[in-house]
């Protein structure tokens, strides 16, 4: 058994886990866990930008932002957390300028902005130019400048480490245990604190924009632990995914300029947000895309999406300013932007909610108590600056902002306190998980358990639900899991072993595919990502409130979700209808 | 897993936009093109000369090399050819003896072979040609 | 503005599965210490992607053969292989492009040390990075905004910044394969995104680095690199820039 | 089954540098022998004359021939290297460029052929 001591231990090298090492390596003896090469994290996949209200083309400020924010997440936005991530939001993006992120420039050489959905100006005016881009690369060059940053600082990378378990000792985070790729060894880091900073799970999705990483390891390893997972019901389907693949075109595409279209060719956004139209948030962009298409007016052999429209645009515009996604069409549909239409439908994009926190970053281990030594940043986490629903660019913003304030707050916590006593044998619930996978010689198999729980997702649990399409969900995802029980690895061996890997992965997803069915049957209601078709309006007076669910057992011994709720901050902005 | 990368820490110092510097490498590689576009005309011209204009190898013999080499010119030449083409090549033997001999040493003899026998062959030629007797019989 | 309509797209009739046969070559050092190649045939769409094929394989065929892959869409850099003889992206190769009757020859990339199957050991090829420093080094005041750039400053080095640092350039380079010292093209691009960033004040010492004997002056032209590039990066150009930045300096060298 | 990787299927560049090399590496083999047999010439007249008389045979002949087609290969693909390396546009024309010095590699070494064979076609077949 081989135990590494560290000061901080930072799970996930994606946005969030380096920009929190960069912080937590200049004050204390710092490790970063990740699976997967640094610069290969999936928020090198984001594209359109980072907001920030810096006024460079025009007028704008963070208290716009801030209301933005909070009405783009129809209320359920921390409004705490919202300011503070609006404030610093200016100071993030500068930060990351002079770390050398090549942002695109105005004619004066300062950082561009453009217009991006629900970002707008004097409380919802009009859209306004707030997002910080670099092309349509703004995620590949924030992974890419940070990670520069941490080889410059000579932080401490485990490449290819899993981490599979999170250590608690008497209510403390004291370490993490981690399975090594290459060897199949099980290490275990002893820490005085741990970030945990381990992405999204857009893979419980059949048609999703996430890696095929994105299995939200970090927030089942901590509901597994008996922690709470916050908002789970609420999932972010970005509009415009290519049709049947889910491969992401960025809303920065709209903000250029790019219209929805219908078979019929109408613009039909102007009829769901007359003000902002094809710019309205994505919870109702994609809202009303299903409309069309439920109402006959889908384009395509099976009548099954719309169409993007960046034909009326210049050329030189979109080779410019959006030359990954014209690639992206180009390579994977054969379609040409320039001259075509592309079809596009919604697609599982992110997780607004995730292991709570508060604006510290602190991993809450219920309404009142801090988990002491546990941090959490990025999409993982649920802060909850995004509520019912993230605004474009706000997540990028949010792994540098909270990512920053996890690497300082769990490095002061660190040089604070001792290391804590590891508890004993503390490999042993890993140890014995994979040595089941491994012996195991049921009859099913991953990938089938993986298509059926992401197809009955997809069905389910998408962009509407009902209760009987919920509840249908929650049949099937307990069945998968049970079947889940006679899974078989065929790979055995301790070298590279991604087969056993996976399989973990798919037990993860399980989990949390159930939490976010259990939370959604549970809020009976309408708000952002979470439409309910029975309860087509936001109720405030009930659920203006987050889920929290918690993983318990009962006195018979059988595992159930135990629900529970939190009240939002409200410091300013009181509900209101969200209308744009 | 990657170790800590062994880096010192960056130099701040202003840094001279200009740097000169002795290279072996970039000498070399400088060296092949100078070297190059000279025996384009060199050895295009003396190919051309002894192949095409008028009957080519069938005309050659004694006698017309001895007509030849009288003419300080021809010698200037022919020189020049020699040691540009001989170190030219040899460079880049080297170069691709490199390339192909993994161990060191190798590598070394089979360097050392190409050096040897290439300087006896600009020394050879050279010697020739200045001590070169027209009226040899 | 362009009264656009449906008719822009052809309706495809829906397309037709049929088989493929990918050749596999596979290494597992703790089972035998040769390669061999393998044979698998999966049921496909013509749009689907060389990844498609080996997850089917994986997933219903054999559970031990492994590879990298994170994003699926061309932009993480995990899954550079050798597909019908040239260094791709296997999720970024639809099997529409690709001669299919005869087997699709799947092998890992060239020149670096294969680990297992498809994975080889990136190590070598992130210490070349690490080694031309790529960070912003500046030696100015730090401004309290940001540095002011140019557009046209900033399209100096545009088009290295697309680098996803998958390696398909570097093994794709006759000269990497038989000179493991060399820095290889991905290094040099990575150095040029800096030497070229008006920004940055330390070029001369990323010059003087790429300047040793395995640095860029390796380089034979052979293009192969800038053909493998799956981001469409001018690799040569690049690494020509930083060679007449050697020569020259700076100011002339673009 | 043991297995070797398979050839890397580099693009017409690569394989104009595999020509560069492989013409660069004969032409300095030839001139090793070349200067040998010219220094003869050091040794008497008549030395000197019997080896060239060996070169007048058809099949030296066809050698001299693949000699010439090497340096002028090796030659003109120098060029294409060296506007790759100077001139801005190089890189991207680099494709068009090889075309154009095959192109004249063949305009050069048809009828050149032709002259350079001429007599030993006319001693093998009679002149017209
Ligand atoms: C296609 C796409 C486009 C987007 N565009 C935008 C945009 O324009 N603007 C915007 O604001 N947001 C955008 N987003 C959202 C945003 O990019 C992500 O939410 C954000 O990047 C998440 O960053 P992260 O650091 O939390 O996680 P990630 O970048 O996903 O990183 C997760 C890290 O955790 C590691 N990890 C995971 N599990 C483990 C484990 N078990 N052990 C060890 N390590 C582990 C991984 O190796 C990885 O390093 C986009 C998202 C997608 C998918
Ligand atoms: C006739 C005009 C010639 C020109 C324009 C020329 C040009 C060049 C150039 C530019 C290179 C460098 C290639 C690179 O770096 O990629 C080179 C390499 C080389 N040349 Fe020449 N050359 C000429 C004649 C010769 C002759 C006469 C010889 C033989 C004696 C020769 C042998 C070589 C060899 C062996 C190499 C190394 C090839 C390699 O490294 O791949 N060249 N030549
Ligand atoms: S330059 Fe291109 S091929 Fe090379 S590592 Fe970067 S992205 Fe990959
Ligand atoms: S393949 Fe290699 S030789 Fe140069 S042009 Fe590219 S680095
Ligand atoms: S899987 Fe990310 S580049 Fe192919």
């Amino acid at each position: 058994m081989a135990i590494h001591k560290y000061d901080v231990v930072i799970v996930g090298a994606g946005g969030a886990g380096m920009r929190a090492a960069l912080e937590s390596g200049q004050r204390a003896r710092t490790a970063v866990l990740t699976k997967l090469y640094p610069t290969r994290s999936h928020t090198g996949a984001a594209q359109g930008g980072m907001c920030a209200a810096l006024a460079n083309v025009e007028d704008d400020n963070w208290e716009w932002h801030t209301f933005d924010t909070i009405k783009g997440g129809d209320y359920l936005v921390d409004q705490d957390a919202a300011e503070v991530m609006c404030k610093e939001a200016i100071d993030a993006v500068l930060d990351l300028e002079k770390m050398g992120l090549p942002f695109n420039r105005t004619p004066q050489g300062r950082i561009d902005q453009r217009r991006f959905g629900g970002h707008t100006r004097n409380h919802g005016e009009a859209a306004v130019r707030r997002s910080c881009y670099a092309a349509d690369r703004t995620g590949h060059m924030i992974l890419q400048t940070l990670y520069q940053n941490c080889i410059k600082q000579g932080i401490e990378f485990y490449d290819e480490w899993y981490v599979l378990d999170v250590l608690l000792d008497e209510g403390r985070a004291v370490g993490v245990v981690a399975y090594e790729l290459a060897t199949g060894e099980i290490h275990t880091f002893h820490a005085k604190s741990i970030v945990f900073a381990t992405g999204g799970f857009g893979k419980v999705f059949k048609t999703t924009s996430n890696a095929h990483t994105l299995t939200g390891d970090g927030m089942a390893i901590a509901y597994r632990a008996g922690l709470p997972l916050e908002d789970m019901e609420f999932y972010q389907f970005h509009p415009t995914g290519l049709a049947g693949l889910g491969v992401l075109l960025t809303e920065g595409a709209r903000g250029e300029g790019g219209i929805l279209r219908n078979a019929g060719g109408e613009r039909f956004m102007e009829r769901y947000a007359p003000t902002i139209k094809d710019l309205a948030p994505r919870d109702m962009v994609a809202r009303a895309m299903v409309q069309e298409v439920r109402e006959g007016r889908g384009a395509g052999p099976d009548k099954d999406y719309v169409y993007l429209d960046l034909t009326h645009l210049p050329a030189e515009q979109v080779e410019s300013k959006l030359p990954d996604i014209t690639e992206f069409s180009r390579t994977y549909l054969g379609v040409d932007p320039i001259t075509e239409l592309v079809p596009v439908f919604p697609t599982a994009h992110y997780a607004m909610g995730g292991v709570p926190t508060d604006v510290e970053t602190r991993v809450l281990a219920n309404n009142a108590d801090v988990v002491p030594g546990l941090y959490a940043a990025g999409e993982v986490a649920c802060v909850s600056v995004h509520g019912a629903n993230r605004l474009g660019t706000n997540s990028l913003l949010d792994i540098n902002v909270f990512g920053r304030r996890a690497g300082i707050a769990a490095a002061e916590y660190a040089n604070e306190v001792d290391h804590a006593p590891l508890p004993e044998s503390p490999e042993q619930r890993t140890r014995d998980m994979l040595e089941n996978l491994l012996t195991g010689d049921g009859s099913e198999q991953v990938w089938q358990i993986r298509k059926e729980m992401q197809e009955t997702m997809d069905m389910n649990a998408q962009v509407y639900r009902t209760e009987t399409t919920l509840k249908q969900a929650l049949t099937d995802v307990e069945q998968l899991k049970e079947r889940f029980r006679n899974v078989s690895v065929q790979d055995k061996g301790s070298r590279y072993n991604t087969d056993l890997l996976e399989t973990v992965e798919l037990g993860f997803l399980l989990d949390l595919a159930e939490v976010l069915v259990v939370s959604a049957l549970a809020r009976k209601e309408s708000r952002g990502g979470h439409a309910r078709e029975d309860y087509q309006v936001r109720d405030d007076v009930n659920f203006m409130r987050h889920t929290m669910a918690f993983a318990e057992t009962d006195a018979d011994g059988r595992d159930f979700i135990r629900l529970d709720y939190k009240p939002v901050s409200v410091t300013r902005y009181e509900p209101m209808e969200r209308k744009y | 897993m990657s170790a800590t990368p062994d880096l010192a820490m960056p130099n701040t110092r202003p840094t001279p936009r200009r740097r000169q510097g002795v290279n072996f490498e970039k000498n070399s590689w400088i060296f092949m093109r100078a070297s190059g576009l000279i025996l384009v005309i060199l050895v295009l011209g003396h190919l051309f000369i002894m192949n095409i204009l008028d009957g080519g190898v069938q005309r050659i013999n004694f006698a017309f090399v001895a007509g030849r080499w009288s003419s300080p010119f021809w010698q200037f030449w022919d020189l020049t050819m020699l040691w540009l083409a001989m170190l030219h090549g040899t460079n880049g033997l080297r170069v691709i003896i490199g390339d192909y001999a993994k161990s060191g040493k190798t590598r070394f003899w089979l360097r050392g072979i190409l050096y040897t026998a290439s300087a006896a062959t600009i020394l050879l030629g050279t010697l020739v040609i200045f001590t070169f007797d027209p009226n040899l019989s | 503005m362009a009264t656009a309509t449906a008719t822009a797209i052809p309706e495809a009739a829906a397309p037709q599965s049929f088989d493929v046969t990918l050749r596999i070559r596979r290494f597992d050092p703790d089972d035998s210490d040769t390669h061999f190649w393998q044979e698998f045939t999966v049921s496909v769409y013509p749009t689907d992607r060389i990844l498609d094929c080996l997850h089917k394989i994986k997933w219903e065929q054999d559970g031990t053969l492994t590879f990298r892959r994170s994003c699926g869409h061309g932009i993480c850099g995990s899954d550079a292989m050798r597909i019908n003889g040239k260094n791709r992206l296997a999720c970024k190769t639809l099997v529409k492009d690709l001669k299919t009757k005869k087997a699709i020859t799947v092998e890992p990339i060239k020149g670096l040390e294969v680990e297992k199957d498809l994975i080889v050991d990136m190590e070598p090829f992130m210490a070349a990075y690490r080694k031309i420093k790529p960070f912003l080094i500046t030696d100015d005041i730090e401004p309290t905004r940001e540095r002011v750039q140019t557009a046209e400053e900033r399209a100096a080095f545009d088009d290295t910044t697309k680098c996803i640092l998958c390696a398909a350039c570097t093994t794709s380079c006759p000269v990497f394969w038989t000179d493991e010292q060399y820095f290889g093209p991905a290094a040099i691009v990575n150095a040029h995104r800096f030497i070229f960033d008006s920004r940055d004040s330390a070029a001369g010492q990323r010059l003087q680095i790429l300047n040793q004997d395995e640095g860029a002056w390796r380089c034979r032209t052979t293009f192969n690199c800038t053909d493998a590039c799956p981001r469409g990066i001018e690799v040569t150009t690049a690494i020509q820039q930083v060679k007449r930045a050697m020569m020259y300096g700076l100011e002339d060298a673009e | 089954m043991a297995s070797t990787g398979t050839l890397y299927r580099g693009g017409v560049s690569m394989w104009s540098w595999v020509a560069h090399r492989i013409t660069g590496v004969a032409v300095l083999f030839f001139l090793y022998v070349h200067v040998l047999d010219t220094a003869l010439i050091r040794v008497s007249p008549d030395a000197y004359d019997t080896i060239i008389a060996s070169y007048k045979t058809p099949l030296v002949n066809l050698m001299e021939v693949g000699l010439v087609g090497a340096v002028l290969f090796h030659a003109l693909n120098g060029l294409r290297v060296m506007a790759v390396d100077f001139w801005e546009r190089g890189p991207r024309l680099q494709k068009q460029m090889l075309w154009v010095i095959v192109g004249i590699w063949l305009l050069v070494m048809v009828p050149g052929t032709f002259y350079m064979m001429k007599h030993t076609i006319e001693s093998l077949f009679g002149a017209a």
